[in-house]
Parts: structure tokens; C-alpha cells; sequence
């Protein structure tokens, strides 16, 4: 029984532990390829599975806890498996707010079986206590405000933002209340209900922070919430003196704070006007007015579509979200092919926010076996609209919106865009004249130039690609 | 436990080595955000959503706090407590694992039209 | 100084926190390498030279060794020996970090001929 | 006086010492561009000197300590700025040798005061003594050895390497003898003779190890010295527990472990041809003979070249060690602006281990105010020979060897090299036919394209300069 007590050993453990961060920096280093990444991926799972046995070997655990583990992770499996087999590429976002507010729920819950093991006395040892209440704190925002991202992005909940009367003045006392309950508690209290109303007041802040958001704006959210759940994490790892969790957490934290300030400057806005809500849902507000102010609009047939490329020799696909809502992924793959197989050219133009999260295009065009080397980042295919015949929007709106290069008065002004209107030829696939994201009017789909064919993004590419073959 | 040279060491510090253990757990924090800024700004826009996938599955970490903290739990609402945080913590690791690994592998691999980077520029 | 709270978890993981010092030094070694190799990886050619003087005037942080083990040193060969360290170690400092500064100074701002690199690429 | 206390704190100290190695990697950080470079570089130096006083407030100092490091600092400071002031940039790699070294030896003192203080007993507690044994080995090494690179480039020692009878066997039987003491000490030994044993091997194996080691590789020996220098801080760091030392001792490791890999890479050879030696001597062997082989070599004089010249559009630079050993920098400095006076296009082809460090072209020709925007790496110029004019090699031989592409038996074959050879007239500067660093034949001298220059270069490039005036 020698090896076993060696493998027991503390030292043992916490030195499986420092393999395993190691583990997680390699992995998250090897995403930084797409040729390295798959790889990094399972590198970062075996560091999770090390650590996870390594934990187990823990000579305090006795059979009645390893039956209550066997169930939790058992649960989880059954939980967690289907919905990561299961789940549409289209449906990504809510996905990660789904697993990213478990992973907050599970700090917030193990904050408050630590608090009634202690029997409430955080006060003793700070060093403890301090960051057991950060974690229960942010683990509850975090895990609440997913949960609503959760279900804007899933339609359960209204996309559009929900007007909290006394707004940020409400959410000003509810992180009042959870930050003096807290400190209470540090205080010297050890009144459970107290360690509860922290709890609560976090969930409901989570709650109204994100309602007012527009679904759209989820991504920023999410990744906020990513970030959220890291730091409660590494907390976590200091209160129960883990250097895994202390090293995991606090990646995860730079790395969502590194991401959001990414995708909101590639939006052209500051994180704080997102996080302040009310942005992402004027959309809707103008959907279906939008057509009315000046400017012809010329609509087209599939056949007209599909007798312009034929003669095209190069054509440059531009996916915005309508791709994503029609799922128009695979259909759009068979035109290229059908366009390859006539010796036309074919590129994608993948703006870095088309869609609603960073990398949703190259995830969806991936999923169709698309191969990467066609699709073109935007500071590669912007100098290429030039020399293209037929540029064809699928379901983007905002990403090609001109005002964002010449308007100053415009919202977006600022934003790099595609420059679709450089080429020669405009197809714009849609349903209706209705805004994007941004909730304004779109001056491409009035250029002379621009030709707009209406309906279901799916639907058009199929149509386009049978003519195609027809001719 | 103290030998000579530890115990001169440790007096000349002023009473203890390297300070409290949450300032060396401050030092391990601080560097593990400075491997999460300089790891992360590497990556590709394209990578965004995997990795933003990745790195939320790597926060399942917590999992191993419902671990550690079963062994010590007693009485029937905490280990209740424990066992929800530990079906949450695996959801997020297995779910948030399997998710991403599904979104890169279906990133085709095709010879870089570009020849690759220069190592040293 | 040990809680209810602290107790039970040190109990738990069977004895001592986390682990040894000498473990917790070796993840702050690694996580050391880590920022290191990221870091530097990201250093241009040009700047090569600069960069070796002044990772060399870092190291001069041995000096601090030689100030915290001649407070506890007794005799005077033992505080000989480390005073000619501490000027070893000032002489690394000074010496790497004036000399990486007049090598970087000559290095002409003027501005770039491209267009600033685009952060998110 | 509390205040007072409170700064005395160990914990505020280690503080201090968290804000001094992130003030190191965010000056390291900024190292990365040119433009920031200098503001990194006084960050760290910041970050340094708050380590340097937080140490200072240590309790345990008293008067007479507090004058010994007075006297510790003031011969530094005596010795360190001065030397740092004065040194000619071409003298570089030898001044970042001896501050290399002084590091070394720095780390091997403390460790020997260390042992002496503990009466010799590392075996009580091996956390202590592990690190403190492996600091001395590796600090007496460094120290050593980084002194024979010093003396080598300054030209004390001579260049070439010094066979040393036994060679390989005699180092490893010195590292065992190092090692073998190190164990017994550990093992309960409290001898000094032991300790001083292994200070000595070290340092004999330091010596005997760089010695045969030709000059012109001492900058790969250097990097790896300093990479040693730094793993052992980090080692004192684990003996001492001091965090600072820890964290930075293996963030120079680490990076200088990278930038030996690089230069060796950018050479096309291995680590461990450049350790093992001999290869960076053969140079002096051939000089001389190497004009006998094969093919005819035009001379030409400084008039011609300066009409040459005169009638360019472009014209390209390309410095080696050459200009580095005549401090021809500012001589060219003069030319390029001589012929931009007349509207020819001056650029500079600075390939990565030109010269005898990386970036030593690039530091020479700073110093001689040379904007950077002109200096083109290898991969930017190469494609330019094409279509320049006039090529002017300037002291540099190996770095345009043709052979490295052509000849697949040669010792450089496969090594990147600047493709003068496509330029439509090559000028050679240098003094004879001689061959460089890696001791082989040039083809490019025998080039019907190419015209030698020789003499010094210095004198050579004035002579141009003066005749382009005279033009
Ligand atoms: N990627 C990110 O990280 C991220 C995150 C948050 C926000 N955003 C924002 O999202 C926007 C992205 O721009 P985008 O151009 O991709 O999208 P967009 O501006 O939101 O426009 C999408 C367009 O697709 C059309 N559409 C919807 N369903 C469709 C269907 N089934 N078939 C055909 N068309 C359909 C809609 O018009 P119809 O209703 O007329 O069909 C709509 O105008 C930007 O404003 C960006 O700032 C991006
Ligand atoms: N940069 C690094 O990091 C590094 C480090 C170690 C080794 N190396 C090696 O060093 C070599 C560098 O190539 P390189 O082309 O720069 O130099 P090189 O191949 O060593 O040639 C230098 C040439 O300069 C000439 N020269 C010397 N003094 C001169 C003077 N006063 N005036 C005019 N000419 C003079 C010499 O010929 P004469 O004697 O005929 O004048 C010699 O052929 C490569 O082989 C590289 O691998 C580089």
C-alpha cells in the first residue's frame, strides 16, 4: 500500500496540479493555429482529466463521498454530453452561456457549503473568507445573468431589451446589498440568512444586468460572464488553497477580458455602453420602417442571380447572420461548387463581428467544409472588391453598411466595414427591407449597383444553385 | 522541521519566508492573468468562438472545489449542495470539451495557400 | 490562526494546504517559464541585441540575494564574500540596464513606412 | 513608527516584490517594438530598483550591514556605469559577457556565504539545499565562462579555440566531480573543502568549456551563459524564498534559452555543434588560401564605384562583420546620404546573424542615425535584388553566400542567406580574399557580376563618399 499513500500525498497532488495548468497554457497555445488547435483542445482535456484524478486521490474522501462524486459527475455526464453532441453550430452562443453559468452556479454553491461548514465564520481568517465571498458573489451573477443569456438567445425570453424601472439605480442596490452582506459576514456574523441574501441579491442583479441587453448583444455578455466565472473560480482556488483552480481561473479571466474588449471594439463601441443595455434592440423598433425613407430598390430572380455569376470571373460570398438564421451554410457551399466547377473563382469575406459572435461565420462555413484557405479575413479581401464581378451579401447587413465610412452622424461610423460596394456587381440576399443588428438604414441596398433578391437566405441559394446547374 | 539555515533565513525576513501563503498565491495569480493576456492575444479573430468555448471549459475547473470540498462536508444539505455544484462543474468541462473539440475539427485542413510564417521575423 | 474553516480544509487535503513551499515556488518557477518563453518569443529580430543586454540586466536581481543573506551573516569573511556579490550583482544591474538604454536610444523613431499593424489580425 | 513598521512587514516586501517582477514582464513586454523598446526598458530598471529598496527595509539589516552594501553598491556603481557609458557599440558582446558573468559569480557567492552561515548543513533540509548547490555549480559556470567569452571577443585570449587534451572527457569528469561534492554535501557532508571542490570544478569546467570554442561563436555561447545565469537566480530564488528572484531568474532563463535557439536556428547549425566547439576557429585556418581556388576576381577602385553608383536607381547595402570591425557605420551613413542627395534609392539589407550577435547590424547602424524604416530584413529585401542596381557588401561574406543555397555539401547549405547574387552588380568591400566566420569559399566573389574593393572597409566607403563628391 506504499504506492498508494505516495500517490496520496499532498505533495503528490498539488504537483499533478501544476502539470495539469501546464497542460491548459499548452493547449490554449496551440489554439492560436488552426493546423494546432484541434490538437490543443484535447491537450487542455487531458491537463481537466489529470487534475480531476489527482483530486480524487484526496485520502479524506471516503466511500460515501465517492458514491455522492459518482452521482454528481454522472449527472453532469448525462447532462453535458447530449447537449455538446447535440447542439446546432447556429446555437453556439447559448451553448456557452449555458456551460459557462453552470461553472459559475457550481462556485456559488460551493462558496455557500463552505460558509455552513465553517459554521459561518469567515471572520477568522480573511484570507479565507475574502475570497469566498468575491466568489459567491460573482459565481451567482454570473450564473444568473447566462441563464437569461441563455434564454434571449434561445427565443425563451424576449431578444429585445426589457426596460428595469430605476434601471441602474436598482442594480447599484442590489450589489450594495450583496457587497455589505458580505462584509457583514466578515465582520464577524454568521448568520446563514445573510450568506443568503448575498446570494440573492447577486442572482437578481444577474438577472436585471442582463435583461435590458438586447439579445443581440449576448456575445459581449457571454464573454463578460466568461471572464466573471474565471475570476470567481481563481477565488474560489484561494479560499480552498488550489493552485489549479487559482492558475485555470484567473487564464480564463484575462483571456474573457482580452475577448471582450475585442468583439466590443470590432463593433466600434466601448464595453460599458454594451453592458448598459438598451443598444441591441432598437432593431426591431425600426424593422419594417426602415424601407420607407428615399432611394430605389431593385429587386431580382434567382435566374437573374444565377446568369450574372455564370459570366462572373470572380465572386466574393459575404455571410452576415441571416446565413446563421437560415442555416444556409451547406447550401451556400453547393453554389461555390456549382460556381468552382465553371472555373469561377469563388472567396468568402468574413468580417470579424458578422454574425453574433467573433468567428461565428468561419465556424458555420467550417461546419459546411468549406476550406479555410477561401475564407478571407477583412483587411485581405477588402483591396479585392476592386476586381470582383459579383460580390453576394448572404444575410449580412451591418458589416456592409457604407455609412459606416461615410457618415459621420452614423452610429456605426467608425466601424471597419466590408467594401462590397466597390464591386461591381451587388447581390443582397434578405427577407425584407428590415434593418440588422444596429437597428439602421443600410444606403448598399440603394446603390444602382445592388440588386436584392428576397426571401429565405436558404431557400435563394438553393434556387440560385439549381438555375445555375440548369443553364 | 527548521534547520539552522532556514531558521537564519526565515529571522532575517522578519518572522516568515516568503510572506503569508495569499501573497504567494497573489504572485501565482498575477502571473497566471500575464499567461492568459500574452497566450490569448495571439489568437486568430478566426478562433474567437472555439476558443471562447475553450477557455469557458477550462473553468470547469471549479469541478475539483466540489471535490475537495466533499471530503470535509457533513450533514445532508451540504453535501446536497456539493453534489449539484459537481454535476455543474462536469457539465461545464465535459460539455464545453466536447463542444469546442467539435467546432475545430470541423476547420478543414488544407495546405496554407501563404508559405508559412517566417520563425524569426 | 487556524479556523474552523482553515482546519477542516487543511484536514481535508490531508495535512498541508497547499502542498510544500518548495511545490508552490516550483508553480510560480513554471508559470515564470511560461510568460518567459511567451513573451520573448514575440521580440523582433532588430531588438535582439537590446534584448540580451536587458534580460541580462534582469538577472541582476541576484543582487537582492546578496542584500537579504547579509542580514543574517556573521563573520567577516561570510560578509566579504558577500559584499563583493552585492557589487557582482550592482554591477549586472547598473551596468546591463545603461547599456541595453543607450542601445535602444539610437534606435531612430521615425514613422513606419506601413500602416500600423491591425490589432485584430 | 508604525509606519516605519508596517514597510518592514515581510509581507508588504513580498508585495513589493509581486509589483517589481510585473513591472519586469511588462517591461520585457515592451521590448517587442522598437518604439516602446526604450520605455520598456525603464520600466524594468523602475521595477528593479523598488525590489532593490523594498529589500533594503528589511528589519534584520542593522548599521553595519547597511555600510557593507553601501561599499557593495558604490564599487558596482564605480565599475558598472562607466563601463556602461564608454563602450564602443561594436564592443557589445563582450560588455554583455562581463555583465553576464558578474551575475554568475554574483549567484556562486551567495551560495558559498550561504553554505558557510548554515555551518555547512544543506542536508537538513533539502528544499534549501538542492537549489543552493545547483546556484553555486551553475553560477560558478556562468561566471567563469562568461569571462573567456569576454576575453576572447576583447581579444586577451585568442580567438581561435584551444584544443584542450581530453576534451569532452575532461568536462564531463569535471561536471561529476561538481555534482559529486554537491550530492555529498547533501547527504550530510559539512565540509567547506567539499564546497570549494565544487565551486572550482565548475569553474574549471567554465573555462575549459568555452575555450574551445571559436570567437565568432561566443554570442551563442553568451545567450546560453545568460540563460544560465538566470536559471540559477531562480534557484538562489527557491533557496532564499524570495519570489522576485524566483519569478525573474526564470523569466531570463526561459529567454535566453529561446534567443540561443534562434541564433543557432538563423546559423543552420545545432546548440550542441556550436557547445561542443572548434567549428567558429576553422576561419583562420583557411585565411589566406582561399584566394587560390577556382575562378577570376575583378578589382576595381573607389572612382569606379562611385560612377557605378552615381548612374544607380537603387542601391542596396548589404553590412557584415566587417563593418562592424572597421566602424565603417558612420562612413556609411555619409555614403547613403551622398547618394541620396542625388535621388538614388538607398536600402539597407540587414540579414538576422550578420555580424556577430543578432541585431548587431541593426545597433551599429542606429548608432550611426540610420532610420530603422530603411533597414529590410532578409524576407523584405530579398525579392528587391531583382531589381537593384548596385549591391555593396560591405564586410560581410557568409551571409551572401550562394553556396548556402546552391551547394548541398556545403557546411551553410540550407542556411537563409541574402540574395545578392541577383542584383545586377555586386561590390565587394573587404581586406583580402579571406573567408569569414564560416570559413569557406565564397562563390560570389568570383561572380563575372561581382567587383572586390579591397582595404579596409572604413577607408574604402570615406574614398567612395569623397569621389561621389568629386562626381
Ligand atoms: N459577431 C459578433 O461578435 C457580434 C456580437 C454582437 C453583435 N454583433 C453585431 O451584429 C451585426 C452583425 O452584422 P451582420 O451583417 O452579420 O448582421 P446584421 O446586420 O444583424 O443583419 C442580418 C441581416 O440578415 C437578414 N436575415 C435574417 N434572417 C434571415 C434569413 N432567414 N434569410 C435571409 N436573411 C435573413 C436580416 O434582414 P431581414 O430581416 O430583412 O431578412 C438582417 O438585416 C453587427 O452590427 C455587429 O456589430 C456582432
Ligand atoms: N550575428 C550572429 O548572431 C552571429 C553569431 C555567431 C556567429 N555568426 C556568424 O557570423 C557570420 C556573419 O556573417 P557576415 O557575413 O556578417 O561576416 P563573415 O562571414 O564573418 O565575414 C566578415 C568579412 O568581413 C571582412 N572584414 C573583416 N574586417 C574587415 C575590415 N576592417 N574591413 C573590411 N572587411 C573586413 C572579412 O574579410 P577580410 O578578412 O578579407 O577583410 C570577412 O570575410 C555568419 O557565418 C554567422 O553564422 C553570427
Amino acid at each position: 500500500m506504499t504506492a498508494t499513500v505516495f500517490f496520496q500525498e499532498p505533495n503528490f497532488i498539488n504537483a499533478t496540479y501544476i502539470v495539469a495548468f501546464s497542460l491548459f497554457i499548452t493547449g490554449l497555445a496551440k489554439l492560436t493555429s488552426p493546423t494546432t488547435a484541434v490538437q490543443g483542445n484535447k491537450i487542455a482535456a487531458f491537463g481537466m482529466l489529470i487534475a480531476v484524478v489527482a483530486t480524487l486521490l484526496n485520502p479524506a474522501l471516503d466511500g460515501s463521498d465517492f458514491l455522492l462524486i459518482a452521482i454528481g459527475l454522472a449527472i453532469g455526464t448525462a447532462v453535458g454530453v447530449p447537449a455538446a453532441r447535440n447542439v446546432k453550430m447556429t446555437a453556439m452562443p447559448q451553448m456557452v452561456a449555458l456551460f459557462n453559468g453552470v461553472g459559475g452556479g457550481a462556485v456559488a454553491l460551493i462558496a455557500w457549503a463552505e460558509f455552513r461548514q465553517s459554521h459561518g465564520d469567515l471572520a477568522a481568517e480573511l484570507d479565507v473568507g475574502i475570497p469566498l465571498v468575491f466568489a459567491a458573489i460573482i459565481g451567482s451573477i454570473s450564473f444568473w445573468g447566462s441563464n437569461i443569456a441563455f434564454g434571449k438567445l434561445q427565443g425563451l425570453i424576449s431578444g429585445s431589451p426589457v426596460k428595469i424601472p430605476g434601471g441602474l439605480f436598482v442594480n447599484i442596490a442590489l450589489l450594495a446589498a450583496a457587497i455589505g452582506a458580505g462584509v457583514a459576514i466578515l465582520l464577524g456574523s454568521t448568520s446563514e440568512g445573510l450568506f443568503i441574501l448575498l446570494l440573492v441579491s447577486a442572482a437578481v442583479l444577474g438577472n436585471l444586468a442582463v435583461l435590458p441587453i438586447g439579445g443581440a448583444d449576448m456575445p459581449v455578455v457571454i464573454s463578460t460572464l466568461n471572464a466573471f466565472t474565471g475570476l470567481s473560480a481563481a477565488a474560489a482556488g484561494i479560499a480552498l488553497d488550489n493552485t489549479a483552480l487559482i492558475v485555470a481561473g484567473m487564464i480564463v479571466g484575462a483571456s474573457g477580458t482580452i475577448l471582450t474588449d475585442q468583439m466590443a471594439k470590432a463593433m466600434n463601441r466601448s464595453i460599458g455602453s454594451v453592458l448598459l443595455g438598451g443598444f441591441g434592440g432598437t432593431a426591431p423598433a425600426i424593422e419594417g420602417g426602415a424601407s420607407e425613407t428615399g432611394g430605389t430598390v431593385r429587386s431580382t430572380s434567382a435566374a437573374d442571380v444565377a446568369i450574372l455569376m455564370a459570366y462572373a470571373r470572380q465572386v466574393v460570398v459575404v455571410p452576415g447572420y441571416g446565413m446563421a438564421v437560415a442555416q444556409a451554410q451547406h447550401a451556400v457551399r453547393e453554389m461555390a461548387k456549382e460556381l468552382e466547377r465553371r472555373n469561377i473563382e469563388v472567396k468568402y469575406a468574413i468580417h470579424p463581428v458578422a454574425g453574433r459572435m467573433p468567428g461565428h461565420m468561419n465556424v458555420l462555413l467550417a461546419e459546411a467544409d468549406v476550406p479555410y484557405d477561401q475564407l478571407k479575413e477583412m483587411d485581405d479581401i477588402n483591396p479585392e472588391f476592386g476586381r470582383t464581378d459579383v460580390a453576394i451579401v448572404i444575410g449580412a447587413n451591418d458589416v456592409t453598411n457604407p455609412d459606416a465610412r461615410l457618415k459621420p452622424d452614423s452610429p456605426i461610423y467608425g466601424m471597419p466595414i466590408l467594401n462590397v460596394d466597390e464591386s461591381k456587381q451587388v447581390i443582397v440576399l434578405k427577407r425584407s427591407m428590415a434593418s440588422g443588428f444596429a437597428g439602421i438604414e443600410n444606403p448598399l441596398f440603394y446603390d444602382p449597383k445592388t440588386q436584392m433578391l428576397f426571401g429565405d437566405a436558404k431557400a435563394s441559394v438553393s434556387e440560385i444553385t439549381s438555375e445555375l446547374g440548369a443553364l | 522541521m527548521q534547520s539552522p539555515i532556514s531558521a537564519v533565513i526565515v529571522a532575517a525576513a522578519g518572522g516568515s519566508g516568503s510572506g503569508s501563503p495569499l501573497l504567494t498565491e497573489l504572485a501565482i495569480l498575477i502571473l497566471a492573468a500575464f499567461v492568459g493576456f500574452q497566450v490569448i492575444s495571439k489568437v486568430p479573430n478566426t478562433l474567437h468562438t472555439p476558443l471562447m468555448s475553450g477557455t469557458n471549459a477550462i473553468h470547469g475547473i471549479v469541478l475539483l472545489g466540489g471535490l475537495v470540498a466533499i471530503a470535509h462536508a457533513s450533514g445532508f444539505l451540504n453535501k446536497f449542495i456539493l453534489v449539484i455544484a459537481i454535476a455543474f462543474g462536469t457539465i461545464n468541462v465535459v460539455g464545453g470539451f466536447l463542444v469546442t473539440d467539435r467546432m475545430l475539427s470541423m476547420f478543414k485542413r488544407k495546405p496554407e495557400p501563404a508559405p508559412a510564417p517566417e520563425e524569426k521575423s
